[in-house]
């Protein structure tokens, strides 16, 4: 099993949770984040300028079998791009161990309901 | 556009045509000695409050409608209406909305002598008054309660382009739609000079000066400065809705200052007012719930809250001139006709009106003004009756100041976008829109 | 519930034998001609604004306290709220409870000569007043100043089944609580042919009528509906103290509106009303936080703010009664009882009022009804004396009335609970409850 | 603080030498009948309610500029000194401030004769009046209105040493300092037989009073306890602006009640003074903007909201006296100044006031007191003019008035502060500051 | 060393904490995410209805010397679980270095304090 | 490549980024969390006292390039800590891929912007 973490543009969300729908990814987690990028913005606060540029950006978390890595990072890719800076990066690690709470089941199981594997 | 120039137009020539205008003048009868009243004063001065109160208010309910990341633009440019139309309206807005002046200028505009409220004093009484012809309050109190109005207005327009204007094209705009579209269509419609006074048409408290004319802007900005980047049209999810409950709340609270308050009298004219504003929002309200449950199995607080707002704006212009009857009659059909307007319209012909400024503010103005030629009854003031109290010129002539507000609004603001945008710029660059006006356009972000 | 029964069956009993119930019908003198005058109307129609903020002011002060997840099902239940019974005040409502009808009828309920307002016209008097015979006010701007009191009071009650109610149950429940409890309570204390009325029962602002009303229906409900899922008893956390502070701050606002717009002019009873209002509720605020500091070593601002709303509903029923004294032993009482109530009492009986609408609405009422029959003094309205200032059978009286509308409440309530549970059911499903309300129920999230 | 003393002498000593202390008692003219006027009345009762108001928006102003772990404790010693003071003004405070005794201390404090209100009935009119000699206000009116100020005087201060005092430090200043200070300054100020009234220093509605006196303590407890940790002087980011902007527009609201009240009637003084207040507010605030604009490229919100509180704080003490010019004069001063002496002046000097209470209340104060000085027109009061009116006189005691407050309360909040610290402590632990006061003062987070 | 990343229901969140401190786990971070899961709730904006079905959830993030791995996820199975869809997963990775920030501490070491060994 | 989740002290954050800016580290991501901790802090509800004592913690995540790791991790590690408890931990993961969305550039190239190299 793998993770995927994402760090995606929020105006994207919509698009990359369709694909992912469309290549049969129907769970994953999400959550807001804030970059630190290159380009700075300057603040303001009482006519105090000081330089603390952050943007926002939505983090993704996906853990898949292996068998299902690529087309997850392909898709991810497609529809999370602008071509613009800030489209964000895809990280990969390794996954030891899976459970699902609810059944106590492990392992790949863990990750797809029975019968209705893709 | 086209379409409504021409209908406009039509019924522009069925009124020259059917000789239905005569000068219906409605002019003061020579009074006593009109003195300040005390009770009057207090009344409108709390009302006066009241309407400001309502710019706040709707900076809230349009802020938390927008994305988080743009929620303090919506705020900075309420807030500098709110200063920067306070300047123009003591400097300049108030001798031209309701000064008089001479010549052919007369029936459309004011002219300076009252710029920088020259003149006018501290125990002055208002020259201006509706329900009490005796007993009424300083001009002063008159002078700011009608500033409040010239504030909200342009506020109003702010929810068509909201997420993607420049702050300084907004600006310029916003103060040159004040001085050539606010002031005159003021003059017209609620100075005792202005020509659609003197032709009869009905506004009690905004409903063509405030909410058309504010409405057709939107509509034409929204189309004007195109679709926000990368939606496909579907709607974005309102970053805050408590704070959009909290606006629809406080504004429901100080729209009792703005219609119980545009009798300019603590009477029975203001008791009135405040019942049909009272109900009619709260028929809309629940109209608009009902919807919601009818299409989509339940309700839904951004509706609830849309409802009300719908329900307040067509009341506005019938407030001072309808009974129970019409008020309930308004609610209904402001919520259904907005609520199509809004989610099958819009999307059908496919403009980015941000906020619905045009498909609340200007489709209910539009039915407000309409009702109120047909549901005027002399029971509240005897003197104006509409088409089901048989006066059916009352209905064209409402029709007639509505067409022209639309048409003269419209085109003003069409003008004015052609000019911002070829000089200073008006639309922010695709990256600001992407992370965010907040902080490309004022160094902030709302929430950290 | 069976307690009560029966200790309101033993009052009854005891004024019964005592022959303490002469008609002191408090009978209207033959006054000379009342008029509107501009400055009570003034204070009234603002007023009546400052009652009608209290409902979106309870939406947040209720909405703050709950998960986020159900925090717009508390601004939508409220919302609707306002506008349903607005409606339904109109229609029937308002003849219903300040009314008057023939026979047998006459001291319960009112007919139905002003449904729909009918026969009211804009210039009419108001026939209720207290303080001032003949500068009144508007017939329309009393029967304004009503429906924001019997909106606001089953706005109270949603704090008891708060996170695990089915919208539709809640709004059947509210529309007929709305019908078979509040208008009939309400007439038996505030008409002038209601029985506890003629019977002499000290209620100024409401404390019988609208908090004793609302917090026992509260208790049954919350009793009925069952707990929520998976807390074992313990408190969840205010998702946005904040909100609960902006609604705390708002009601303290709004609620001069309502004590010292109760005397329905702007005069010395006002002035009274309003300070003894402001005394209670920051006495009873800083007596929690006192208690808080005591029992924690620490203040909350949760605490401080239930020990301002405790305050403000016990002084509800007294504003126009007692003097300073009064206010403050109030605000004392109620803050230290509530206290107990909520963080002991409660947590022991084991039901789970989510938001202590019974035990701040509830218990605060009580004890603000039997404080007026203490504390009343001549000093503020001649011909009203407590327990204190000589006449004890005033305390009795407010013992009954208090009595009865907890029974009277507490049955009807039941009653409808139970038809309603039947019919369309009353509380959400378990995923429902567990994911929150605000999707499953409005198809929205407050933060996104 | 050295340099304050001193200048504040050389004023002392100008006045004395140029012999300009005439007893210019502004004595009661013999009156007929005063009488309570309900207009009068309702106009401040609801000015009263408008002002209770500012210290909830204040709370939020203020807690929204703070981090995210500190916004509770803003909250709650707003609330609590809304508490804690209403019971200290009943008990001692009006009677202190508004009383008169005898001998060697009339000038300086009131005596014991109104504790508790004692002796001041329901009815009797209030001994105070600014613009209508005969119709009045309930005596009860003037304490409640004057009770508000004495609450939101104290609340200022907080913005001082907001993030790290300990609750219990601050309680004990908070109360000694309204015993020590402001019932003392209010008295000679405000009082009829006041020093500074007496000789003839204006202040409409509290520059002196409320604004320089809040402010200089404010300055004096920043000092005195010392910096932030970790921050190295750097600003932090405000938790929750759409927080400071509700606060802002709520103060703005209230804002018309503490100084259109100011004058005690529903008349034209109280229509000019609401045109100056919101005259000169929206000038700061559009210049406070233009200065973001100039010196960042772009107006921030939190610059605006500052720059209307700045015009607010500034038009207060000058709001009954000056006219057009002078409220855009002011305005636009006090935006250039209190903007550098936030953004320049504070950060070298290198105290560190947590939310400015003093460059934006301390600052502000002193210019709008030295304005009137300057403005004051016999246009708006015929009796008061100011140096531009050809009375140089005026601006001495205005100077003089504003160097006595900044020396004594600077005085006596430096006494209390070496006490309170020795004694109970008052600032908090290090871990606490770190990780918050709302969890480890109140036991509470603010969002969940 | 290793990362037990567990995503369960908010509602669990007393009732988890207590079983981990039962067990020993003093130390854990967590965070609001939100979920898509299969059960689609339509939204409504102003009389539109889109779908975008969300629900809230807790990530913890808790980092274990090896040794008490087992039992940590045992615990969390344990309490989180209500037998219901929606219960969560639970992801374990290895973790190669670990920081106590304040002494500098490494490795297995900065995990626990010395002398409450449990 | 690696993972570098650092959780730290919210006041600390200034100083941290800047540290990071110094050493060459433009690139990361950071959200709030919040923490369980040993020091129990009282809530209070109405009166009524319950314990769930959390404090608020920063997490950063920064993915590096091997060679950077030891820099980041000495530079976090001399800007977050002040010396009292609760200054937080750093857990090192290892990181098997890596892509850059908008040119779906893949592994360490994706990690820096050619030509700006340090
Ligand atoms: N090495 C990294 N570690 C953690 N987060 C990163 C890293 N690099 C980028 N990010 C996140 O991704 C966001 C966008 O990446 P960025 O590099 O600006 O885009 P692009 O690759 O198009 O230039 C950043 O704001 C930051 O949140
Ligand atoms: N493969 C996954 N990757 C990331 N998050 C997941 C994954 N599977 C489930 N989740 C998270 O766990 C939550 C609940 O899991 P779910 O599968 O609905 O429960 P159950 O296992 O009981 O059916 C989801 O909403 C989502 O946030
Ligand atoms: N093993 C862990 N797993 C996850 N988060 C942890 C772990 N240990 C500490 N943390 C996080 O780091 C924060 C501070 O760590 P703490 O151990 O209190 O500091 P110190 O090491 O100085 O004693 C905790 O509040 C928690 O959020």
């Amino acid at each position: 099993m793998k993770k995927i973490e994402a760090i995606i543009r929020k105006s994207r969300f919509n698009e990359v949770k369709n694909e992912l729908q469309e290549v049969g990814i129907d769970f994953f987690s999400f959550w807001d984040v804030r970059g630190i990028g290159k380009s700075r913005q300057e603040r303001i606060y009482r006519g105090i300028a000081y330089d603390t540029s952050t943007i926002e950006r939505l983090m993704i978390s996906i853990i898949v079998r292996d068998k299902n890595l690529d087309k997850t990072v392909k898709a991810i890719i497609a529809s999370a791009s602008t071509g613009n800076i800030g489209d964000g990066k895809i990280f990969i690690s390794d996954i030891e161990q899976a459970y699902r709470i609810r059944t106590g089941e492990m392992g790949d199981e863990s990750l797809y309901i029975k019968g209705e594997e893709e | 556009m086209k379409k409504l120039l021409y209908s406009s137009g039509i019924t522009f020539i069925i009124i020259l045509l059917s000789g239905l205008v005569p000068l219906m003048a409605q002019e003061a009868t020579p009074e006593p000695k009109p003195y300040i009243d005390a009770g009057n004063t207090a009344w409108m001065i709390v009302a006066t409050a009241l309407v400001f109160l309502m710019t706040p208010a709707l900076a809230f309910f349009y802020g938390g409608l927008v994305r988080r990341k743009n929620v303090l633009n919506i705020l900075m440019q309420c807030f500098i209406i709110a200063a920067a139309i306070t300047l123009e309206w003591v400097i300049i807005g108030y001798s031209q909305a309701f000064g008089s002046s001479e010549g052919f200028l007369k029936p459309f505009i004011g002219d300076f002598d009252w710029a920088f409220l020259n003149g006018i004093s501290i125990n002055d009484v208002s020259p201006y008054y509706i329900s009490q012809a005796e007993a009424r309050i300083p001009h002063i109190v008159f002078i700011l309660f009608q500033c409040m109005f010239a504030i909200i207005t342009p506020a109003l327009i702010v929810g068509a382009f909201a997420e993607r204007i420049k702050f300084k094209g907004f600006f310029i705009f916003t103060l040159l739609w004040a001085l050539l579209v606010y002031n005159p269509v003021a003059h017209w419609v609620w100075s005792a000079d202005g020509w659609l006074y003197k032709l009869g048409a009905l506004d009690f408290a905004g409903g063509t000066v405030v909410h058309i004319n504010a409405g057709i802007a939107a509509l034409v900005m929204a189309l004007l400065i195109g679709k926000r980047k990368g939606l496909n049209g579907s709607p974005t999810t309102p970053h805050n809705i408590p704070f959009v409950v909290l606006g629809a709340g406080l504004l429901w609270f100080g729209w009792f200052g703005f219609n119980a308050g545009s009798g300019l009298a603590a009477d029975g004219l203001a008791a009135s007012a405040f019942l049909v504003t009272h109900l009619a929002t709260a028929t809309a309200a629940f109209t608009w719930a009902i919807m919601d449950w009818i299409f989509h199995r339940m309700p839904s607080t951004v509706g609830i809250a849309t409802g009300a707002v719908a329900g307040l704006v067509a009341i506005t212009p019938a407030a001072g001139f309808v009974g129970i009857g019409g008020a309930i009659a308004i609610g209904v059909i402001v919520s259904l006709v907005c609520f199509f307007a809004v989610s099958h319209i819009k999307p059908k012909l496919g403009y980015d009106d941000t906020l619905d400024a045009f498909g609340v503010h200007g489709v209910g103005g539009i039915i407000g003004a309409v009702a109120t030629g047909i549901f005027a009854t002399p029971a509240i003031q005897g003197a104006y009756s509409g088409l089901l109290s048989g006066n059916p010129k009352q209905l064209l002539i409402q029709l007639l100041a509505t067409g022209v507000t639309l048409v003269y609004s419209g085109v003003i603001t069409f003008i004015l976008f052609k000019i911002i945008d070829k000089t200073s710029g008006i639309r922010v660059d695709d990256r600001i829109e992407e992370e965010g006006l907040d902080i490309y356009e004022h160094g902030e972000s709302a929430y950290n």
